[in-house]
Order: structure tokens, then C-alpha cells, then sequence
């Protein structure tokens, strides 16, 4: 499949000297996209989170012990998404206008072949039904469908944001939209503005000039996926922890 | 899927995959209509009173 | 049993013989008188229960609270205003700020005019049902909803009649010359309209019936031609929805060259 | 009492011992069936697969019995369309195996998906890119190919060969089965390649990934390569033990041998292709993903012991043994030879399927351990049962080897 350039390429950076790791993301997302709780919180392999925080440390001993945070949304790999090419019946599909990896709940037949796939353990099954305690269904979302038991979901870029900023934008005369009138929730949240979000290919954005940031890098990098989603680190232990490297071949900026 | 879903495109891909697939199936419902009219035609034509044996188990022996 | 007394008989002695006589004759040879009467005997059978049967069982008609007529509504001459019949149209069915739309107006639309029970402006019995049962108890009206769409899909108004410049009969048919609200007809199993009803394989389109509620009379109307600026000119089409399935949005997409809004997202949530 | 359906010519066993015999393989099936109902009913959280191990021990299963039943296609393939008539006393028996492994496979992937009822989205909504897709219309269609090759052989039955329209139909159908035959090959030949394909393209898994040749991945070919190779040495498997419960001789020695044979040239070929890619690989691949070979094997049981094992053990020993006639022609020989190429074939699936998910991509990602809960074992083993069950029945009333009458005279009666 070739990646036909698109209009817009909407992207994150994430600052991880800035992230606490407080998890505050990871709720906004749960409330935002309707995620619902399994009955066993604790079975950290069949949770789903979209948004999933991995702690890493650099393994020194106190008082040298450093911590960061690798908050990880579905990455929206740009170069031959790794789960788009695999799905049998086209249930996950990138729109190459916006960069967006879409995945369709109704369509999903749920093969898990998209799991095996994805290198960023970004993708969930939904191994149960959608379980909401009596009264909280009242929260849902009615802008995010809610997900049956057997098929894969994974984190949309509050895609329904888009449509509605769109909306907005059409009611204003407009067919542009501004940048940071489309934010994802995690964004939105963050208290210590750590995640930005907009266009990557509006060099005006903040995040398209935040992604060229020298310190600036992406997970797996050199697998070659061009995920959409950059991290910020100025620690080269965390720059080292996103990817792998041969001994002595790591570069410190 | 067939060429008239709105999935479909008219490139090599769909042609090349989609194409050798009914080529397939075609092949095989065409053996398996072959059979049914020629059973039908043999029995029509009154073979049917003697069923011959069938012919690659009478030469088992030679193998 | 027959069968086993012929056991132990070395061969068989053809078609003829008692041993599987009644398989034989479940077995006919092709183009024979009988042979058709087999085939005519199943096939009517099973083209009754396709064709009537089962619609019958699979939706049950139901009919809204009470008529309204649109006809009566889009008459310029009781204040309901507008210069073209889309701005008719968009009297009650309007775009909020935010750029959503209303769809079917909720009671405070109908009671900027019937803001008094006691007061019909017709005689018809509909209008009293209206007044009665839900102006005067202040209810709202719990109207069957043919354009009813799964929770899994988003559906953008405004993109379509303000940015693509779509009138409401090109999607929606002549609904607003009609003056008979049309049965409810709910599948069982799914629970959608039948009035959401696609194409078969063969792309035959099944269009609701004209005679059902007076409406699609006037097929040939002006309205449903539509000319686009393409690169190649300037291009007109006539473009008549049936079913708003998945597939008639994408033809309608792909015919305007707006190819990439068939993308999953866009209308899938 | 059923003594009128059997086979003309031929003995077997009472119906009350043959009704104990299938006692064993009924409770597998009951206890498939209750595990299937469960994870029908309740989801797939009846078993321990997660969002690690997406793929588990059905897969594992599936392409296991999918390799195996590759005799079907190949014999097949020998048989009708290269015209090896030695193979006809065996043919029969390689239908009914590779029946056997791809309808026991599509039914395990009827509940292996989370939305079985979607199932046919995948025909319907078909990405062509995908390497599943392949995999599922090629195997629905051969299924459909084995139906037909396996028809004949029940119309063979003695009470049905009675009925003059079935005899005939089944008689027209023996005459052109080489269409199917080949049919079948073409068919076999793309899905057993896109199962391999399948972990081949997951480039951003450096364990699984290959180097493509035009649209495929190195692994279509060497999956390909390595069914055929052991497929028939299943074929062969199956038919020693049917001769030893039956006590019986079946099937003509220089059938078995010239399978076995093939299939030792075969699987010499297979592992010097397989030594060739795994060289390539852990020289291309590995460095550029940033790793090491070894840094594959050193987490959980998965160590270097699985491509010894693999390529060494149970590839290159099986294969040398089935190439020296002294020991193929040895009874005990064949069998070890025929068991540990099969062995080797299944270790080949399981380490793409259970090591390339086990093995974390991440630097900063765990590893996780997965073992099966009884519902999967369940439905794995009705496999097992259905297999056995199915073949039973064939061999007591059809007859699936045309020699046996011929090669146990004294049995006559």
C-alpha cells in the first residue's frame, strides 16, 4: 500500500519532562471514548486502556534513580500501518486526508490479527461486554459508539472532535479549521501541558514545530511505521529507552 | 466482494486477487455441474440399467 | 428391510430393481414433464415465502401518534416562512449554532405556533389529538423515526445541504409535498425502518412505493438534477436517494469526486 | 449387524467393540462441544488469550493440522495430475486425513474470532492486501474441493453403490477428479503460502519479519515447502496406525515408501532453504531492527534451543533418516523418522505463532507467560477426537484402502 499524502496530518508530541505521570490522560480518555471497566482490573493483559502508561526508570541505584513516563496512545503509523495492511475485512483503514488510523467496531471481525501486528501493544480486545454499573451509563459519550464483546478498539484521536470542530466550523462559513480547535482529550487534560495536538503538515502548528524539536523522537523508529505520535525527552537515558540499539551505537544530542 | 461494492478498485490488486479466486470457484462449479448433467444425461440414455464398475477400481490390481 | 435382503447379492441389478426405489424416484432425469412439476413445486412454495411471507413476519407496521401533513406546514400562507423550499424545510428542521441539526422538532419548535390547546387552526382530528394529548399535558410527541441510524454512525447535516449544497428532497425525497405520514414498518430483528432498505447484489434499487404515502410523485422534478464543476466541465446528474445505506453514500460520493468521504471515519463513530 | 455397509470383502470388528473403541474419542467431542458452547456463549474470556497473545493455542493447532493435512493436496496432486497410479491405495486415506485437519480447522477458527456471525465480512468486505484474507478464501474454497474428492469415496459404500444415480454420479466424478485435484493444488499451494505469509509481512516484528520475494515474504514459500514435506509424512503416520490397530496391512509397501522418500528429499530441501533464510535474516532483519539474534532468545523457556531443536533435531535428523533407504525401509525407522519430521514442522508453527507475540517489540514492554485454560484445550482436542472418530467410521464402512482385500486373503469372508 503507498502512502498518498494528504491534506492534513494530524499528530502529538508528547513532553516528558513535563509529564508527572499522573495518569489524568489516561481517565480523560476512559470517559471521553466510553471505555468500559472488566470485572478483574488487576489482569493487566486484557484491560484496555487506550491510552497506556509505561514507567521507566535507568536502573540506577538511589540516589541516581530517574524516572519517566512513556504515555502511549495508538501511535497512527503513517508508513504502511502495520495493522491496516494486515485486516482481512478492512475493518481498520488509515484516511489518507488526515492521517487518522480509523477502526470499526462493526466491521471487526475480531481475528486479533491487528494485535499480533502492532509492535506497540497499542490494540485491544474487548474480551468481555461492555460492562457500565447501573447509572453510569448515563456518561456515555453518544459521539463514540459503544463496543461489543469480540472485536479490537484501540485510541481514535477523539476523532469524533474532528467532526465536531468541523461542524462548528461550517456553521461559521468556515472550511478550515484552526489550530488547536481539534484537540484530542488527553490533550485538553494534561495539567502539566505535556501533549500537544494539531496538524503536523501546517508548518504554522504548534505541534509540526514542536516535532522538529532536536530532541524530539519517535518509538521504534527504525522499524520504519513513521508513527504520528513524537515524544520530547532531554534525558539521553529516555531517548535511548524508545528504541533499540547496539551497544555504542546510541548518539546523545 | 464483487465489482459492483464501493470497496472495490479497478486497479491490479482487486483484479489480479478477486480474479484468480473466481476463476477458482468457477472451475470447481463447473466440475461439479459437468457431473450432475452427465449423470442425468447417462441415465437418461439408459445407461443406467447396467451402473458400470467403477473403471480406476477394476485396474487396482496393477498398481 | 428391503435394502438388507439385497445385501448379500453380488451386484446390483440396476434402476429397475426394489432395492433404493424411493431414491430412485427422488432422482428424475432432466427435462421431463415431471421433472419440471418437481421443480415448480418447490420453487412457487419458496418464492411465496421469500417474497410475501417473510416480509410479513420479519417487519411489523406501526402507525405514528397521529398524521401530519407537510403539505399543510410548507403553505407560504400561515406564516411559516422562506424564500426557497429549502429554507421551508429548515423553519423547523434548522441547524443549532453549534452547526448540529434538530432533525424532527422537538415541542417547542411546533409550540412557537400551537401555543394554545384550546386553539386548532384546522378541523382535522390530528390536530385535536395533538392539542389534547400532548400540547395541553405538555408531552412531548413520540414520533417513529424512519431516518432512525445505528449508534455506530455519525451522520453530518450541515456538510451536506450547507457545504455540499444538497437539497432535502435529493436525500429525503418530495417528503415535504406529502400529506400522509407513511406506516412505520420496523424490522424485528434490527429494529430499523424498512424505509432503510439498500440495494440487492444486483444494484436493483427498491424504492419505497409512490402509492404508499402520495410521496416520489413528481421522480422527473428539477430538484434531483445536480451540476458540478469537475475538471472535465461541468457535469449534471441525477441523483435520487433510496435507502441512505452505506453503499448509496458512497456512490454519491464517489459520483461527486468526493472520494475521500468514503474514508471509514467519516461516518462511522 | 451393520455388517451389510461394510466394505465387500473385508472384516471388521463387532459393533460393540467398535462402539468401546469410539467411546474415548466421543468424550473428546463432548468436552470440545461444552467448551465450544462456553466460549460461544460467554466470549472469548473463557480463555487465557489476552491482548499479548492474541494468537494462542487454536492457532497454533490450526496451522498444525493445516501443515499436516497437506498430504491431501500433495497426494492428490501425485496422484491425478502427475499420475502416480502406486498412490491410489492411498489416496483415498490422505482425503479423509486432509478432510479431516481443514474441517476440524474452520471450525476452530469459527470460534477463534471474537464476531463469528461477521465471519463472512471477510469474503464480503475482502481486503486483498491481507494475508489472512488469502488464507480464509483458500481454505473455505479447498474445503469445499475436499467435500467433493471425499464424496466418491462414501457413494463407494456398499448399500449406497446400490442406488444407480449415486453410483453413477460418484463413477462421473472419479473421471474427472484431476480437475479438482488440481484445483485443490492451486488452492493449497496460496493458503498454505499466506499462512506463513502472514507472520512474514508483520514487518514491525523483527522476529517474524522476512525479506519479500515480489508480493510475498520468504515464509509463504518455506510453508509451503515444509507442509508438503511433512504432510505425507502424516499421511504415513496415519495409515501405520490404522494397519496396527486393525492388524491389518493396508496399504502396499512401495506406496509408503515412495511418500516417504519424496518426503525426505523434500525436507532436506525445506531446511536448506530454512538454514538460508534463518542466516539472511539474523544477518538483515535482526541488525536492522537494532537487535542481536540472541536478543530473541533469552526471555521465559523461549532460548536458542528452539531453532536447535527446530532445524537440528527434529529437521535435519528426520530428513537424513528418510533419505537412507536402510532405515525408511525399517518399520520402526519410518515411524520415528515420519513422527520427528512432523515434530519439527509444528515447532516451526509454534515459535512463529507463540514466540513472535511473546517476544516484546517495546524495550521498555514486559514480558508475559500465557498457558492454556481447559476450555482451549477442549476445543483442541475435539479435533483430536472428530479426527479419530471420523476416520473410524470411514474405514469400518467405506473402503478407504482399495488393497486391503487383495493384501488379506485369508481374511476373506
Amino acid at each position: 500500500m503507498k502512502a498518498t499524502e494528504g491534506k492534513y496530518k494530524y499528530g502529538m508530541v508528547i513532553n516528558l519532562d513535563k509529564c508527572t505521570g499522573c495518569g489524568t490522560c489516561t481517565v480523560a480518555c476512559a470517559a471521553e471514548n466510553n471505555l468500559s471497566v472488566i470485572r478483574d482490573e488487576t489482569d493487566k493483559q486484557r484491560t484496555i486502556s487506550w491510552m497506556q502508561l509505561f514507567k521507566v526508570t535507568n536502573g540506577k541505584p538511589f540516589p541516581d534513580t530517574e524516572v519517566s513516563y512513556f504515555p502511549r496512545p495508538c501511535m497512527h503509523c503513517h508508513n504502511h500501518t502495520p495493522c491496516v495492511s494486515v485486516c482481512p475485512p478492512t475493518a481498520t483503514k488509515m484516511d489518507y486526508n488526515n492521517g487518522i488510523v480509523s477502526q470499526i467496531y462493526t466491521r471487526c471481525i475480531g481475528c486479533r490479527y491487528c494485535q499480533a501486528a502492532c509492535p506497540y501493544q497499542a490494540r485491544y480486545f474487548n474480551w468481555w461486554d461492555g460492562h457500565f454499573p447501573k447509572g453510569t451509563e448515563r456518561y456515555l459519550s453518544p459521539e463514540v459508539s459503544v463496543r461489543m464483546r469480540g472485536v479490537v478498539e484501540k485510541c481514535s484521536f477523539c476523532h469524533h472532535r474532528l467532526m465536531r470542530a468541523k461542524e462548528q466550523a461550517y456553521a461559521e462559513d468556515r472550511r478550515e479549521l484552526e489550530d488547536g480547535e481539534y484537540i484530542t482529550a488527553c490533550t485538553e487534560v494534561c495539567p502539566a501541558e505535556a501533549i500537544t495536538f494539531g496538524d503536523l503538515n501546517d508548518p504554522d502548528s504548534k505541534v509540526a514545530k514542536l516535532s522538529k524539536h532536536p530532541q524530539a523522537f519517535r518509538l521504534l523508529e527504525r522499524i520504519g511505521t513513521e508513527p504520528k505520535v513524537y515524544y520530547i525527552s532531554s534525558k539521553d537515558w529516555v531517548r535511548r529507552m524508545a528504541d533499540n540499539y547496539h551497544p555504542n551505537e546510541f548518539q546523545p544530542v | 466482494m464483487t465489482p459492483l461494492s464501493f470497496e472495490w478498485h479497478w486497479n491490479a490488486d482487486y483484479l489480479v486477487f478477486m480474479g484468480l479466486l473466481y476463476v477458482a470457484l468457477a472451475v470447481i462449479g463447473a466440475g461439479l455441474i459437468y457431473t450432475f448433467l452427465k449423470t442425468w444425461m447417462d441415465l437418461e440414455s439408459g445407461e443406467s440399467e447396467l451402473p458400470p464398475e467403477i473403471e480406476s477400481r477394476k485396474k487396482y490390481a496393477a498398481y | 428391510m428391503e435394502n438388507q435382503s439385497n445385501a448379500s447379492e453380488k451386484r446390483p441389478q440396476g434402476g429397475s430393481n426394489e432395492s433404493g426405489g424411493l431414491l430412485n424416484s427422488t432422482f428424475l432425469p432432466p427435462f421431463s414433464l415431471k421433472g419440471w412439476l418437481f421443480v415448480l413445486a418447490g420453487l412457487v412454495p419458496a418464492l411465496i415465502v421469500g417474497w410475501v411471507v417473510f416480509p410479513m413476519v420479519l417487519y411489523s407496521s406501526q402507525q405514528q401518534p397521529f398524521n401530519f401533513s407537510h403539505v399543510v406546514h410548507t403553505n407560504p400562507d400561515i406564516g411559516i416562512e422562506g424564500e426557497t423550499e429549502q429554507e421551508l424545510c429548515m423553519y423547523c428542521h434548522y441547524f443549532r449554532e453549534d452547526g448540529t441539526f434538530v432533525g424532527i422538532p422537538g415541542m417547542d419548535t411546533c409550540t412557537m405556533c400551537h401555543d394554545d390547546p384550546e386553539f386548532p387552526y384546522g378541523q382535522t382530528e390530528d390536530e385535536k389529538i395533538f392539542l389534547e394529548q400532548y400540547v395541553a399535558e405538555g408531552k412531548e410527541v413520540p414520533w417513529l423515526v424512519y431516518s432512525d441510524q445505528p449508534e455506530c454512525v455519525y451522520f453530518s447535516h450541515i456538510a451536506h445541504v450547507k457545504m455540499g449544497g444538497l437539497t432535502c428532497g435529493q436525500c429525503h425525497g418530495d417528503h415535504g409535498r406529502s400529506e400522509t405520514l407513511p406506516v412505520y414498518k420496523e424490522n424485528r430483528l434490527t429494529g430499523y425502518s424498512i424505509d432503510i432498505w439498500g440495494r440487492n447484489i444486483a444494484g436493483y434499487s427498491k424504492n419505497i412505493k409512490p402509492a404508499e404515502a402520495g410521496m416520489y410523485e413528481t421522480e422527473d422534478d428539477e430538484q434531483y438534477l445536480r451540476t458540478i464543476e469537475t475538471e472535465q466541465g461541468e457535469e449534471t446528474y441525477h441523483i435520487k436517494m433510496s435507502s441512505m445505506k452505506m453503499d448509496d453514500c458512497a456512490e454519491c460520493h464517489t459520483i461527486h469526486h468526493q472520494e475521500q468521504n468514503n474514508a471509514c471515519f467519516v461516518c462511522h463513530k | 449387524m451393520d455388517s451389510a455397509l461394510f466394505p465387500e470383502g473385508v472384516k471388521r470388528c463387532s459393533p460393540k467393540v467398535f462402539l468401546l473403541w469410539t467411546l474415548p474419542w466421543l468424550a473428546l467431542l463432548a468436552w470440545g462441544g461444552l467448551s465450544a458452547f462456553l466460549c460461544l456463549w460467554k466470549g472469548l474470556n473463557q480463555t487465557n488469550m489476552s491482548n499479548i497473545f492474541a494468537f494462542a493455542i487454536w492457532i497454533v493447532f490450526d496451522l498444525a493440522v493445516i501443515a499436516l493435512g497437506a498430504g491431501a493436496f500433495f497426494t492428490g496432486f501425485l496422484t491425478y495430475v502427475i499420475g502416480r497410479k502406486e498412490l491410489k491405495s492411498i489416496i483415498n486415506a490422505a482425503v479423509i486425513i486432509g478432510f479431516i485437519c481443514y474441517s476440524g480447522a474452520v471450525a476452530m477458527l469459527g470460534i477463534d474470532i471474537g464476531q463469528p456471525i461477521r465471519g463472512w465480512f471477510i469474503f464480503w468486505h475482502a481486503n486483498v492486501h491481507s494475508m489472512l484474507t488469502e488464507v480464509s478464501f483458500c481454505i473455505s474454497a479447498y474445503l469445499g474441493v475436499l467435500a467433493i474428492e471425499y464424496i466418491p469415496i462414501i457413494l463407494e459404500n456398499r448399500q449406497i453403490e446400490k442406488v444407480p444415480h449415486l453410483r453413477l454420479f460418484g463413477h462421473n466424478l472419479h473421471h474427472i477428479m484431476g480437475v479438482f485435484a488440481a484445483t485443490g493444488t492451486f488452492l493449497s499451494f496460496f493458503h498454505q503460502g499466506s499462512l506463513g505469509g502472514m507472520f512474514g509481512v508483520m514487518y514491525a516484528r523483527p522476529f517474524a519479519e522476512r525479506w519479500d520475494f515480489y508480493v510475498w515474504p520468504t515464509t509463504f514459500f518455506l510453508f509451503v515447502f515444509s507442509a508438503i514435506a511433512a504432510g505425507p509424512c502424516f499421511t504415513i503416520l496415519c495409515t501405520k496406525l490404522t494397519e496396527a490397530i486393525s492388524r491389518k496391512k493396508l496399504v502396499p509397501d512401495n506406496a509408503v515408501q515412495f511418500l516417504a522418500r519424496l518426503s525426505g528429499w523434500l525436507l532436506s530441501g525445506y531446511l536448506v532453504l530454512k538454514i538460508i533464510d534463518t542466516a539472511v535474516w539474523a544477518n538483515t532483519t535482526v541488525p536492522n531492527a537494532g537487535l542481536g539474534l540472541m536478543d530473541f532468545y533469552r526471555e521465559g523457556p523461549y532460548g536458542i534451543w528452539m531453532l536447535i531443536a527446530e532445524i537440528g533435531i527434529f529437521g535435519i535428523v528426520p530428513a537424513v533418516m528418510l533419505m537412507i533407504p536402510q532405515v525408511r525401509q525399517n518399520p520402526a525407522g519410518l515411524i520415528v523418522a515420519c513422527l520427528m519430521n512432523c515434530t519439527g514442522i509444528v515447532l516451526n508453527r509454534f515459535v512463529f505463532i507463540i514466540a513472535t507475540l511473546a517476544i516484546p517489540v517495546m524495550p521498555f514492554a514486559r514480558f508475559w507467560s500465557y498457558l492454556p485454560t481447559w476450555q482451549e484445550w477442549g476445543i483442541a482436542m475435539a479435533l483430536v477426537g472428530y479426527g479419530f472418530l471420523l476416520f473410524s467410521v470411514s474405514y469400518r464402512y467405506l473402503p478407504v484402502f482399495p488393497k486391503e482385500q487383495e493384501l488379506n486373503p485369508a481374511m476373506n469372508g
